[in-house]
């Protein structure tokens, strides 16, 4: 189906389901239940699943498949949100031209930084790419926003006011991001019982933009162009003197993510329309890097996860204050009570970065495929005398199988 | 002439910081191949074993003062360090003043079993991993070490002042000639200075003239070689580690008085020590040192004000643009040896 | 909207066939049912606290945050009351507000606008915060502003400094408790001039972003009023850790005085170095050198220790003013949580009270009613004297402390000294002043969201 | 007139000199030999060839067409091939995959766009692919990781990534070095069965002397950069100065 083997399809019809049915899923505790502040299924935290979901399936197509390490990707999806904001201000609050807009200027912005930054491998490119972005996000913070010419509106970042021109914008049409009139932000609440799901309209455009560029991916994955990017992790060398030039290939590989990141900036701007320069931090590269390493680099799925699980600690755990620990163990002694609050009280709340750090370390030291691979070797656990397992990695090495027609 | 020199100073000051930090990191890329992105932590956790001691020195007891209240109105408690009620507020005293130098002596081995134990426990395995690996678990490892910091200490910074004799600033421009306050400078960023130099000449020393640093040099160089000579190069090289980290450790504890630690401190250095060590030569030595002044220098110079109206916000970019000139022109940087990560 | 009604069906009938019933949709929509966002429906009301909890400003944040949870406990009737009994306005009878207990969620912004506007908004849609409280910075506040105004809540921002809050970039949905740029630099001249004289150079060095912008033209417009002269502005960038070389030619500039418009980590820096170079040993232009610090914080106090002494800045609130509602703060705060409190959580406080005491007022929750009982109303009794929130840019005024580093701490609290209390009317501008946005800056209409 | 055709190459590094006046003329359909005790300059000469290296000075000419200047991915798309001292392959991917990278080079040029197209779709590109390893005996290899193959199934699988390709030049660089006895025969096999199926040209970089004995039609003798003799193998045999480079220091 689409052009896709039987494992992929089953694949993008799980994605698919999953994106679909996340108000669902997300929200698996009744709204009242101490449980429920693991709830994630509202509005915002969706759309930023799904969100950093495409900028890390961009970032892996670059970094997964190439293995250039780029510590510079959140300077495209900065310059993304830039440039979608700038669309708001000067044209209209529909989110058509806004999203088209930051692809397009991510891909130009990542064509110059491919085109210098690519002269270089290995840790070199990183450094490289680390410099750019930092310049960029130095630029944009302070030197940008100054008020003769001021691009970026720095510290408080960029966002639209009454003033602005909007000169294509449409009598009636939402005063907040819409699509052709259908606001971003209305959302539908179904209470089904002690449980309330909210069905969003931003999220699911962003949910049908996912499944398209991750539907995209997948065909990247499985064509030869894919194939020789997996040539230029490999050995770079062999491809080149197998008469292949591995420069437009990278640069490529390096536009084609800028301009995900890009999409990605731009739909952040059309979810929320502020675009802050904290955005292309180093740190905010560097958590793209964490989410697509800790999902299974190089796998089709991985980054999805990995973008989730980040973006899920990120938004829930930093919640759990001490109150919430209390009303936990309400049922225990006082003394008991207590002493599991002060046990777990480091790691969560304003401690969410050092649980987060820990399981980074615990991932990279023991899960060196990342979530995808802890999930495989489950699976194989369940299944270990029924079938053989090869021993290779089924994501990132497709079985090509030409006779069978589909 | 003399906001000139003043700048060379200043210049120097900070490269000290930037040499001695990028000195361990490149030191520990040479030798184990490891690109270890807890080096900042490794700094930051120096300038708090400074703290720590100062903490130690001035653990009190309460004693109530009835003639004075405190905020709420009730009696005052008066708090008197320990150390002053056992050696006398004299003595005690002055260790309290002393504490920074005196941490020094407390750094040195915290930092080296610490370097034991990241090497031991944790770098060991990842020696034939990527380096992607290797900087995603250091990473984590760093974020870590400043929760735990910060978990202990706060957010905010913590003053550790220099010893009061060190206080205070010298006016260099009268004895080179100059007129009265032209050119004056901190004393401590003198003896930090000092400091710096005396560390990296040690380092160079030790591996010079000792045959434990020959055969770390000989390792550097071609590993499996002195692998073969029946050598343990091995535990060398963890010794190395123990040594890099004392290093970052010893930069960490004499930088407190200049700017108070907090815990985010390793972070503010870690991009920017490794654009040290990437335009000094990745595993080269006399680069990182030569390259972390170089900067501090360009640092120094692009923000004065001559700078920043010629080139508006040259003070934000100078230290990446440097970087990127020099990988683009020198990809092994200024001193590194041909074919090391080239291309 | 007609489109939604249609939508609306779809999702009804999806209801009916599973067999369950279906509730209004609430956050963000334009729905008639509800008849704002987040209407509190049940029991009890739920308010966010919104405060960096990771990052430099944590420490600032969790003292924000201890203050806020003694307003809910006061609010509740637990606790000694605290302010609750100096208010000027009676209408809070300590039993929540308008009879429903006050519950709170926490988030953390991380002092980053992306991350302040998604934990405010995972406050709002998941957790059905009716108003958004704190923050540590003008860039958070301002984003979390807009957001607010956009999601039909009302927001009371934290330690935000900067003119554009409620200058160009107020909202009708938006309160700000703390003082600005411009109100340190009216309150900070006069004190100047009486100690400094009024032919003094003064040299700035600026945070090179908006907030640094701002403080610095505050700064120079009411110095340079009284005669002074500005030798240099400089410009620093944010992520500067050490400022030689930016103290270093300030002495061979011909400037006689440092203005460091700096916050946080930055001002503990740059002030340290400023001391390690000596500069306030030395005599220029035949007058003794001196240091400014127009925005004081108690955090920065002591993490710049001894090296404030002497120093002159401003402040929103000291623990230290004697007035009753101070002292009833200082007193239910020392004795929960064993130190004085911060001006910052003093501010935090007194907007938990402030909005508990406007929803009593207006007898609802619709942030429309509330924002219309915030408006123009005077008060006093909970800390900062008689205060006034201005209806036409919902900025809050009452008098401003001018403070200086003790010579002689007696504890880790004292470290400041209050030197003078501005009065009101000195610091007092008119809504459309050129530096909040001049004619233009409108704060459009209240949004209650539904 | 050969189709490849190296004329007075001389190559320097600082004061040592790798190549001095080297001339060589490899005829179409032969297989070549170049010998030479190590240290010869027969790895400089090789990477010469393929674009690694610039000489300083001389032409390396390949049909007509000079290769000097050239990428060694230009250079392989004019027709030349190597293969290398131990095997270079596409270690993470499958043996299939590691035959179809160069069938798309050949067919499409060292770039292109083909990001969302199917690998399976290309059916005759799979079929080459296919019939080169069969060729080689290794279909049944085919969905292998070509890390887990052996050092000899590299070779082979570096050789058909080579002759997919229907180069006009294959240079081999010491195919057999580090080999045991009987794998090194195995090659020698492999190498005789490639030259009878196919026309084409190689030109094998050895130094060991049975290899190039039982494969050469002519041998060039490098010593200390220079080319010594250029002659069939039975002439060379026997040749004083080859004696001389090769046992020199003995006498």
């Amino acid at each position: 189906m689409l052009g896709l083997n039987r494992k992929d399809t089953t694949l993008l019809i799980v994605v698919f389901l999953l994106t679909m049915l996340a108000p669902f899923l997300l929200n698996p505790f009744p709204a009242d239940s101490a449980m429920a502040q693991f709830n994630a299924g509202y509005p915002d935290l969706m759309q930023r699943f799904v969100i950093f979901g495409i900028f890390a399936v961009g970032f892996n197509i670059l970094f997964g498949l190439t293995g250039y390490l780029s510590f510079g990707h959140a300077a495209f999806l900065g310059v993304g949100s830039y440039a979608a904001v700038w669309m708001f201000k000067l044209f209209t609050f529909n989110v058509v031209p806004a999203i088209a807009a930051a692809v397009v200027v991510a891909g130009l912005f990542s064509v110059l930084i491919g085109y210098v930054s690519l002269r270089r491998s290995g840790i070199y490119f990183s450094i490289l790419t680390l410099a750019f972005a930092q310049m960029s996000f130095a630029l944009a913070y302070s030197v940008l926003s100054n008020p003769k010419f001021n691009l970026t509106n720095g510290e408080t970042g960029l966002q639209v006011y009454a003033d602005d021109p909007q000169i294509f914008a449409v009598a009636g049409s939402p005063n907040l991001p819409h699509l052709f009139g259908l606001s971003m932000r209305s959302t539908y609440t179904m209470d089904v019982g002690a449980w309330s799901f909210d069905f969003n309209a931003g999220y699911y455009l962003c949910a049908v933009i996912m499944l398209v560029v991750f539907y995209l991916s997948v065909r990247l994955f499985r064509s030869p162009f894919g194939m020789m990017l997996r040539a230029i992790k490999s050995n770079q060398q062999r491809l080149n003197y197998t008469g292949l030039n591995s420069r437009p290939y990278t640069l490529a590989a390096f536009v084609i993510s800028g301009m995900y990141a890009g999409l990605a900036g731009g739909l952040l701007a059309a979810m929320d329309p502020l675009a802050g320069a904290e955005r292309m931090q180093w740190t905010a590269s560097g958590e793209v890097v964490l989410m697509t390493i800790l999902g299974g680099a190089g796998t089709l799925i991985g980054p999805v996860l990995g973008a989730g699980f980040i973006k899920y600690f990120e938004n829930i755990f930093s919640k759990i204050n001490d109150n919430v620990l209390h009303s936990w163990f309400a049922f225990l002694p006082d003394g008991m009570e207590d002493f599991m609050v002060t046990i777990i009280h480091p790691f969560v709340g304003k401690g969410w970065h050092l649980t987060l750090g820990l399981l980074f370390m615990l991932v990279v030291i023991f899960l060196p495929g990342g979530l995808v691979e802890g999930g495989q070797r489950i699976a194989r656990l369940f299944k270990r005398n029924t079938t053989q397992t090869p021993g290779n990695d089924p994501e990132h090495h497709p079985k090509p199988s030409p006779h069978v027609a589909e | 002439m003399d906001s000139f020199l003043l700048q060379i100073l200043n210049g120097l000051d900070k490269g000290s910081a930037y040499a001695l930090i990028a000195l361990g990191l490149t030191l520990i890329f040479g030798t184990l191949g490891v690109v270890n992105f807890a080096h900042g932590a490794l700094f930051m956790i120096g300038a708090f074993c400074a703290v720590t001691l100062n903490k130690l020195l001035t653990l009190s007891f309460e004693t109530v003062d009835e003639t004075k209240t405190d905020f709420l109105g009730n009696p005052l408690k008066v708090e008197t360090p320990y150390v002053e009620a056992w050696f006398g507020p004299e003595f005690g005293g002055a260790l309290i003043d002393w504490s920074v130098p005196l941490a020094i002596l407390l750094a040195i081995p915290v930092m080296v079993g610490i370097g034991f134990v990241m090497e031991r426990g944790l770098i060991k395995h990842f020696y034939k991993r990527p380096h992607a690996d290797q900087i995603l678990v250091t990473f984590g490892l760093a974020i870590v070490l400043q929760e735990i910091i910060k978990y202990y200490f706060g957010a905010n910074p913590i003053q550790t002042p220099e010893p009061s004799a060190l206080r205070g600033s010298i006016d260099i421009g009268t004895m080179i000639g100059f007129e009265a306050n032209r050119i004056i400078y901190p004393i401590w960023r003198l003896v930090y200075f000092f400091f710096a130099m005396v560390i990296i000449a040690g380092v160079f020393g030790f591996l010079q003239f000792t045959t434990f640093g020959m055969v770390v040099r000989a390792g550097m160089a071609d590993r499996e070689t002195v692998g073969l000579l029946g050598i343990n190069i091995d535990r060398r090289f963890t010794i190395m580690f123990g040594i890099a980290a004392a290093v970052a450790g010893l930069a960490g504890v004499m930088y407190g008085p200049l700017n108070p630690p907090n815990y985010h401190m390793g972070m503010d250095f870690l991009v920017l020590s490794f654009v040290v060590v990437v335009v000094g030569g990745m595993g080269s030595l006399p680069g990182a040192v030569l390259a972390g002044f170089m900067l501090g220098i360009l640092e120094s110079f692009a923000s004065t004000t001559w700078a920043t109206t010629t080139i508006p916000g040259i003070n934000q970019i100078i230290i990446y643009l440097v970087a990127i000139i020099v990988l683009l022109t020198r990809p092994r940087g200024l001193m590194g040896r041909k074919g090391v990560m080239e291309e | 909207m007609s489109k939604s009604n249609l939508t609306r069906r779809g999702v009804l009938k999806t209801g009916a066939v599973a067999g369950t019933s279906l509730a209004v949709p609430t956050i963000f929509t334009a729905q008639s049912v509800a008849a704002y966002t987040n209407e509190p429906t049940g029991g009890t009301v739920t308010l966010g606290f919104n405060v960096p909890q990771t990052g430099p400003y944590a420490d600032e944040g969790n003292d924000e945050l201890l203050a806020q949870q003694l307003a809910v406990e006061h609010l509740n009737g637990e606790g000694d009351g605290g302010c609750l009994n100096t208010f000027t306005s009676k209408a809070l009878k300590g039993n929540g507000i308008l009879g429903k207990k006050v519950q709170f969620v926490t988030g953390d912004t991380q002092t980053k606008s992306d991350a302040a506007r998604a934990s405010a908004k995972s406050m709002i849609e998941k957790d059905g915060a009716i108003m958004i409280n704190g923050g540590s910075s003008s860039g958070v506040a301002v984003a979390v502003q807009g957001l607010c105004q956009d999601a039909g809540v009302i927001f009371m921002a934290g330690l935000t400094h900067a003119n554009d809050t409620t200058g160009k970039d107020r909202k009708a949905n938006g309160f700000r408790h703390f003082f600005n740029a411009y109100m340190s630099g009216a309150a900070l001249a006069p004190v100047l001039a009486k100690e400094m004289g009024n032919d003094r150079r003064a040299y700035h060095l600026t945070a090179d972003y908006n907030w640094g912008w701002t403080q610095e033209e505050s700064i120079v417009a009411s110095t340079e009023a009284l005669g002074w002269e500005t030798v240099n502005t400089v410009k620093t960038p944010l992520a500067s850790t050490d400022f030689s070389s930016y103290i270093a030619p300030v002495l061979n500039s011909g400037a006689d005085v440092l203005v460091l418009n700096h916050y946080g980590g930055n001002m503990v820096n740059s002030l340290t170095n400023a001391i390690q170079f000596g500069l306030l040993d030395k005599v220029a232009n035949g007058k003794d050198f001196k240091i400014v610090v127009p925005l004081y914080s108690e955090l920065m106090a002591a993490g710049a220790g001894e090296n404030i002494k002497g120093v002159l800045g401003s402040m929103n609130y000291n623990w230290q003013l004697e007035n009753e509602g101070s002292k009833a703060f200082v007193k239910s705060f020392g004795e929960k949580y064993g130190k004085p409190p911060s001006n910052s959580a003093q501010t935090c406080y007194a907007q938990v009270l402030l909005y508990a005491d406007a929803c009593e007022r207006a007898g609802t929750f619709n942030p429309c009613g509330v924002a219309e009982a915030l408006e123009g109303f005077e008060f006093d009794g909970l800390g900062n004297g008689k205060t006034l929130y201005r209806a036409e840019d919902h900025q809050c005024f009452k008098d401003v402390l001018v403070v200086r580093g003790a010579q002689n701490p007696t504890s880790a609290y004292d470290t400041l000294e209050i030197v003078e209390v501005t009065p009101v009317e000195q610091v007092t501008y008119a809504p459309n002043h050129p530096m909040f946005g001049g004619d233009e800056a409108t704060l459009g209409e209240c949004n209650p969201g539904a | 007139m050969g189709i490849l055709e190296v004329k007075n190459v001389n190559k320097r590094f600082g004061g040592l000199q790798a190549l001095g006046n080297v001339n060589l003329s490899v005829q179409e359909n032969t297989v070549h030999a170049i010998i030479g005790p190590n240290g010869a300059g027969k790895s400089t000469l090789l990477n010469c060839l393929v674009g690694k290296l610039i000489p300083d000075t001389g032409s390396v000419m390949f049909d007509g067409q000079s290769v000097l200047g050239r990428k060694p991915h230009e250079i392989n798309q004019m027709g030349i091939s190597r293969v290398f001292q131990t095997p270079e392959i596409f270690g993470d991917l499958t043996v299939m995959e590691n035959v179809l990278i160069p069938c798309f080079a050949r067919r499409d040029g060292a770039f292109r766009m083909h990001a969302f197209e199917s690998v399976q779709h290309e059916k005759s590109l799979n079929e080459q692919a296919e019939e080169i390893l069969v060729d080689m005996n290794m279909i049944e290899k085919r969905d292998m990781h070509a890390a887990s193959l052996s050092r000899g199934d590299k070779r082979r699988l570096e050789m058909a990534m080579c002759l997919v390709q229907q180069p006009r030049l294959l240079l081999l660089d010491e195919p057999t070095a580090g080999m045991a006895r009987a794998d090194t025969n195995n090659t020698i096999e492999l190498l005789k069965e490639i030259k009878e199926k196919r026309d084409i040209t190689m030109a094998i970089i050895e130094h060991d002397m049975h290899v190039v004995f039982s494969l050469a039609e002519r041998i060039t003798v490098l010593a200390q950069g220079t080319p010594l003799v250029e002659d069939t193998p039975e002439n060379i045999k026997g040749h004083p100065k080859v004696q001389e480079a090769y046992l020199g220091q003995a006498h």
